[in-house]
């Protein structure tokens, strides 16, 4: 049992800044999503990557990395937090961008213009 | 002080790339004419150095900027804004490049300021020769608060705490006054929805 | 390698401040800050981290609640011209 | 009473998990225990103390469904992913009416939620029963897409009484 905790222990600071890492290059690839998707209703799923999968991975991550179990609960607040919110906050956006009258794309993109219009 | 190797390095490259930032934005908000985007970047500016204070160890204050600039200071310009126009009127001449000299005479003047500060975290400097140990050390045993800033503001210096929590509540409710976030422009709005159902001007913007 | 992941999530914001420089309507300024939020509450984290003082994740709690606020905040003012008015529609009273 | 009680453990929870100060110094825990009873209170008057404000019979079925839920974010995560690192840009967004068969407002919001969270679906606008949703790809919105997420979403916040 004690050389499992201590390779767990060896392990995890590694483990844990892998997952930081792959989190903050998802939060690159979601923010490289919205800069090329060609209109606003498009833009919203790429970000919408950032605050689930970028978010869960480096809160994770940092979990893996905390001294104290205090840390690893306000590391939960924060996760708690992010997921009640961020739904909310992308649904009032697109809600309001529809009623607004901002009319989405439909149909398939894509081949013809490659860049963020 | 630093957790993992090369934090150093990434700090000063963190810091370095902040405060590019911060200059992109800055340019950004003096160059643009829609007063929305103005308020949005203003907000994004404020975040910025809230972010940048933490990477100076200066908490408290990127405290106070992410509540304050962040938070409400972009409420109280979009409640500013239904009072004027939409988008500023393009200066011209003269307006334009006396701004700009005050300013840099007034960077000059600071950062000619900085050369007689004491290094980062120097321990021989002034502040933490002086009477901070004392408080460092006090604060604790007599206070039991673990953050002596907090104790400070709230116990030492309690009276003077409590006359800026007056004015800044005096401030407030200035403000709300004159913007009228009360009963006056809710009716405005009921009536004003009454009349048409959607707005449809806003959507999109210069 | 955390500061590596720092440096990738301020390239992140960097990007995303093109987004809000030039997003062609107001909703994409909004979604950029929103997102830029999101992206800076974990650089937070991260500093603290890398500054080996963790306790700095009170400032991202409080920025998570900032951000929330005032994105329906702007939201709610671009339809209403005002803070007090329910998001919700009004004609439609929702079943307790 | 019931929802009035959850609410003060959570809160507890919340103050204890967030300052990590169990002493219970009286300056302290004093502070704390009026931030608690003043949220309370707050919560009383704006007369949210109820089934949605307060969730937290439900718990146990609601955690299960989140687990259920994050897997489903992951799967959905590669598929964004990939449409936004493709080198030509390869989507076809549309707009899907949804409905579901949730009755109570929390099932309805916990489904949309959940539609919103997944990446490549948001939901737009709810009107009755149904849900405007917009999705990056039509295929992933098709007829029978959410069956599954709306089954799951209704159980966890209703129960099976009124399936």
């Amino acid at each position: 049992m004690t050389e499992v905790m201590e390779f767990w222990n060896a392990f995890r600071p590694a483990l844990g800044s892998a997952l930081v890492l792959v989190g903050a290059v998802l939060a690159v690839i979601g923010t490289v999503g919205v800069l090329r998707f060609p209109d606003f209703y498009t833009r919203l799923h790429a970000a919408s990557v950032t605050d689930t999968a970028a978010a869960t991975l480096a809160i994770v991550g940092m979990a893996l990395l905390a001294p104290s179990l205090a840390i690893v609960v306000k590391l939960a607040v924060v996760w708690l937090f992010l997921f009640l919110t961020g739904p909310t906050s992308s649904h009032a956006l697109a809600n309001a961008a529809h009623t607004a009258g901002l009319q989405p794309m439909i149909g398939r993109l894509g081949e013809d213009d490659g860049g963020s219009q | 002080m630093t957790g993992f190797e090369g934090a150093t390095l990434a700090i000063d490259l963190l810091n370095i790339t902040l405060l590019t930032i911060l200059f992109v934005v800055a340019i950004a908000i003096a160059r643009l004419r829609s007063l929305f985007a103005i308020v949005m970047l203003s907000g994004i500016y404020s975040l910025v150095s809230a972010t940048w204070f933490v990477a100076l160890d200066a908490v408290d204050v990127a405290f106070t900027e992410a509540a304050v600039g962040a938070g409400i200071s972009t409420a109280l310009f979009l409640g500013a804004m239904v009072l004027t126009s939409r988008t500023a009127k393009a200066e011209k001449g003269a307006t334009k490049i006396v701004p700009l000299l005050v300013v840099i005479a007034t960077g000059a003047m600071l950062i000619y300021a900085t050369i007689d500060l004491p290094g980062f975290g120097d321990p021989n400097s002034p502040a933490n020769t002086g009477v901070g140990v004392d408080f460092l050390e006090r604060t604790y045993p007599e206070i039991a608060i673990p953050n002596v800033v907090t104790a400070v503001l709230a116990s030492y210096r309690g009276f003077d705490t409590l006359g800026e929590v007056g004015v800044v509540f005096a401030a407030g409710l200035a403000v709300t006054l004159l913007l009228g976030f009360g009963e006056r422009s809710l009716g405005a709005t009921v009536r004003r929805e009454d009349r048409e159902s959607t707005p449809n001007k806003d959507e999109t913007e210069s | 390698m955390i500061g590596v992941a720092a440096l990738a999530l301020i390239i992140a914001i960097a990007l995303m401040l093109v987004r809000a420089l030039s997003g062609p309507t107001l909703y994409d300024r909004v979604l950029a800050v929103n997102s830029l939020g999101t992206k800076i509450i974990l650089l937070l984290g991260v500093i603290g981290f890398l500054t080996g003082r963790p306790d700095f994740l009170d400032i991202s709690i409080l920025y998570a609640l900032i951000n929330f606020v005032a994105t329906i905040a702007i939201l709610k003012f671009f339809r209403y011209r005002s803070f007090q008015v329910s998001l919700t529609r009004r004609d439609r009273g929702g079943s307790q | 009473m019931g929802y009035f009680l959850g609410l003060i453990t959570v809160l507890i929870a919340l103050w204890l998990g967030l300052s990590w100060d169990y002493s219970l110094k009286p300056v302290i825990a004093s502070l704390g225990a009026v931030s608690i009873v003043l949220s309370a209170v707050l919560a009383y008057r704006f007369d949210i103390l109820d089934r949605e404000g307060s969730p937290y019979g439900r718990l146990i079925q609601l955690m299960g469904y989140w687990l259920w839920l994050i897997v489903e974010i992951f799967k959905a995560n590669w598929v964004v992913i990939k449409a936004c690192l493709r080198s030509t840009l390869d989507i076809n967004p549309a707009l899907v009416k949804v409905k579901t068969g949730c009755e109570s407002d929390l099932a309805r919001t916990v489904f949309a939620n959940s539609i919103t969270l997944t990446p490549g679906t948001v939901s737009v606008e709810i009107e009755g029963d149904k849900i405007l949703v917009h999705a990056l790809y039509e295929e992933a919105a098709g007829p029978g897409a959410f069956d599954e997420m709306d089954r799951r979403s209704r159980e966890a916040s209703d129960g099976r009484r009124k399936s």
